[in-house]
């Protein structure tokens, strides 16, 4: 029975994950201006969780987008106006950035990572040869 | 690690190919890498007390560097003895039968 | 079998032997001509290791390629029938200019292969003396950083 | 009449009981062959078929730079196989790679005695197996990469486990390839259940699902960017991917397993990769392998 629930419960999770992420726009969720800047790193921190546990976590430059929210909200705290994210080894990475614009990218690439894989649900057969891909 | 030593011998030309284990760490290297500079700078072959190969190198050659050359006179049976040294003078000989 | 021992005195001696060309053993010119190995210009390289500068295109078949697959690991070789007594290798895309010297010996046939170092896309060039006159071949060689694949 | 409505309720059913037995890896083979006689025909002539395959290369480079008329087994040394001025440096290197050093080392381990007395030979009594990985173990229900399966023969032993990418694993498994070779060995992968297909399936929707912030699939680059120029190289191809590995890498100045080198391409799509010896990454490898399959086993290799 509690194998069954949670079970469920999964499904439910995934399901309403495969909603919010199909209809998710970066323009309007990472929008500083409209939603303030702790507004987006909540987003962010919600939509990259997400990813991180689908395996679907972007790094760029050696920085995850994990390592680039930590550093955000370390700025948010001091006021920094610049973060300096650590790489996935805990190290000081090569990526200097303004606080601001590093809350939108980390935000942009945590609703990117889900919506681009629910989009490559129905367009990756077209690259397979024989399948969807022609020549 | 020993040099790798290949020698066949054909119609009186023998080919020689050797892979000798080095880091050669140019200078520009040694610093990025806050190590010393170190290479091979000579390295030679010899053949019944002769020299058949002989070679001064720099910090420019590939790291574990090879070397494949040729010579005649040599016959099968034979050994060949090639000695490298390094900028800390470091040597090593190492010997192989000619096939 | 590996045989680790220190030369010292090799340097003396190969002095001693510079003075007779042709003679079958050892020369190091790391100690005979320390200049060659920090000139950064290609033709002050050729003038320390040769004593002269003026050469003849040809006579000498060089293979390196266009563009190198990493520049830390370019295959050079080079062939020639000339009864030549020295032949060098040089580049003009790191610090220094002077790759290798061979004193090439009486029963040797002039087909080697190295593999060298290039920091970036540069010229290679072979120079060979015979009967006291310098031949020369060069190839670009385009060496691109990075690439693809972490 | 009721004999013969018996024969043939026979027929229907001994058919589709053999078609279940044998349709496992039906899709699988089916898209083996497509990408064999995709591969044939992008490099037929890769001049010819500029527009095409290539609309981004010159007229000049295609005449000049690329071999063509290549067929199935030439894939096996990857953009070697088509980029001229890089494979005569891959052969100049190959004639005395880098890596002999490792394999000499890679038999030591093979044979040198855990503290219990055991060895890695006491797992693998034949080295030369590399062909059958990954292969999907039907009573763990779950695919076992050669990497895998190392670190479990370790481990089962009470020593620690080595790291996946480079060093003792990458020697060991340089010699394993190398007798693998020797033993005139092809890449050799079975499907054969519903759960192994269904773990090819997903290993090949990994491979075609764009990913990271570039946005880019593993096909992006090695099936329809097989052979196109990027800056300087010729991306290489997905066909033969996985049949030479152990590698020694110029760029790296050592050798990896095929682990390292997929996790540097998921990178390069700017997303972290999956853990070596994850499903994800164990899929992927089915899948690749899969395609791969009756090429020969030509590793430990050179790449740039």
């Amino acid at each position: 029975m509690k194998k069954l629930t949670l079970k469920i419960a999964s499904i439910a999770l995934l399901t309403s994950g495969l909603l919010h992420a199909s209809t998710l726009d970066v323009k309007k969720e990472c929008d500083l201006k409209a939603n303030g800047i702790e507004k987006v790193l909540a987003t962010a921190k919600k939509y990259n969780a997400e990813a991180k546990k689908k395996g679907l976590e972007f790094r760029r430059l050696e920085v995850n987008n994990s390592g680039l929210i930590e550093s955000v909200e370390e700025a948010l705290k001091t006021g920094a106006k610049e973060v300096n994210p650590k790489t996935f080894k805990g190290k000081p990475s090569k990526t200097k950035l303004a606080t601001d614009y590093a809350a939108w990218r980390a935000c942009s690439f945590a609703i990117s990572a889900l919506t681009q894989a629910e989009e490559a649900k129905s367009t990756w057969r077209l690259a397979i040869p024989g399948d969807g891909y022609k020549y | 690690m020993a040099t790798r030593i290949k020698a066949k011998v054909k119609k009186d030309i023998t080919e020689v190919k050797a892979l000798a284990n080095h880091p050669m760490l140019s200078y520009q290297e040694a610093k990025r890498a806050n190590k010393e500079a170190n290479f091979i700078t000579h390295f030679m072959a010899e053949v019944n007390g002769k020299v058949v190969y002989e070679v001064s190198t720099s910090q420019f050659l590939s790291k574990d560097p090879y070397m494949k050359f040729s010579f005649k006179g040599a016959a099968k049976g034979d050994e060949i003895k090639i000695t490298w040294k390094d900028l800390k003078g470091a040597t090593e000989v190492e010997t192989a039968k000619i096939k | 079998m590996i045989n680790r021992r220190n030369f010292l005195g090799l340097g003396l001696g190969a002095i001693a032997v510079a003075a007779i060309p042709g003679k079958l053993s050892a020369i190091d010119f790391r100690e005979t001509m320390p200049k060659a190995w920090t000139a950064t210009k290609v033709d002050d390289a050729v003038k320390e290791v040769f004593g002269k500068t003026a050469t003849t295109e040809g006579s000498i078949k060089l293979n390196a390629p266009d563009i190198a697959e990493n520049g830390a690991v370019i295959p050079v070789s080079f062939e020639t029938d000339l009864k030549a007594t020295k032949v060098a290798v040089f580049q003009d895309a790191n610090p220094e200019s002077t790759v290798a010297v061979f004193t090439i010996h009486d029963n040797a046939v002039i087909d080697y292969a190295i593999r060298i170092k290039l920091a970036k896309t540069g010229t290679v060039t072979v120079i060979a003396e015979a009967d006291g006159k310098l031949y020369s071949v060069s190839k670009l060689v385009k060496v691109t950083i990075g690439g693809c694949g972490g | 009449m009721l004999s013969r409505i018996i024969k043939s309720t026979a027929l229907i059913a001994l058919t589709t009981c053999a078609l279940n037995a044998a349709s496992f890896n039906a899709q699988a083979e089916k898209d083996k062959a497509e990408m064999i006689k995709y591969f044939e025909a992008k490099f037929q002539d890769p001049e010819k078929n500029k527009n095409t395959f290539f609309p981004y290369s010159s007229e000049d480079e295609l005449k000049n730079e690329y071999s063509k008329g290549l067929k199935h087994d030439d894939f096996g040394i990857g953009s070697y196989s088509y980029a001229k001025d890089a494979r005569e440096q891959y052969e100049a290197i190959k004639e005395m790679p880098p890596y002999e050093d490792d394999i000499d080392a890679g038999e030591v381990l093979y044979k040198k005695p855990f503290a219990n007395g055991k060895s890695i030979a006491t797992c693998f009594p034949d080295p030369a197996i590399t062909n059958i990985y990954p292969y999907f173990d039907e009573k763990r229900n779950e695919l076992i990469s050669l990497t895998q399966a190392i670190n479990e023969c370790i481990t089962s032993n009470g020593e620690k486990a080595w790291n996946t990418k480079k060093g003792d694993m990458a020697s060991l498994q340089a010699y394993m390839a190398l007798q693998t070779q020797e033993a005139g060995k092809k890449v050799d992968i079975k499907i054969q259940s519903k759960a192994a297909a269904e773990a090819y399936e997903r290993g090949k929707e990994y491979y075609y699902s764009q990913r990271g912030y570039l946005k880019l699939s593993c096909a992006t680059c090695h099936v329809q960017g097989a052979g196109q120029r990027v800056r300087n190289e010729k991306l290489s191809p997905m066909l033969g991917s996985v049949t030479h590995w152990p590698v020694y890498r110029l760029k790296w100045g050592n050798l990896g397993t095929v682990e390292r080198r997929l996790s540097g391409c998921v990178k390069d799509q700017g997303q972290v990769p999956p853990k070596d010896t994850s499903a994800e990454m164990k899929e992927l490898l089915y899948y690749m392998s899969y395609i791969s399959n009756d090429m020969a086993v030509d590793g430990p290799d050179i790449r740039k």
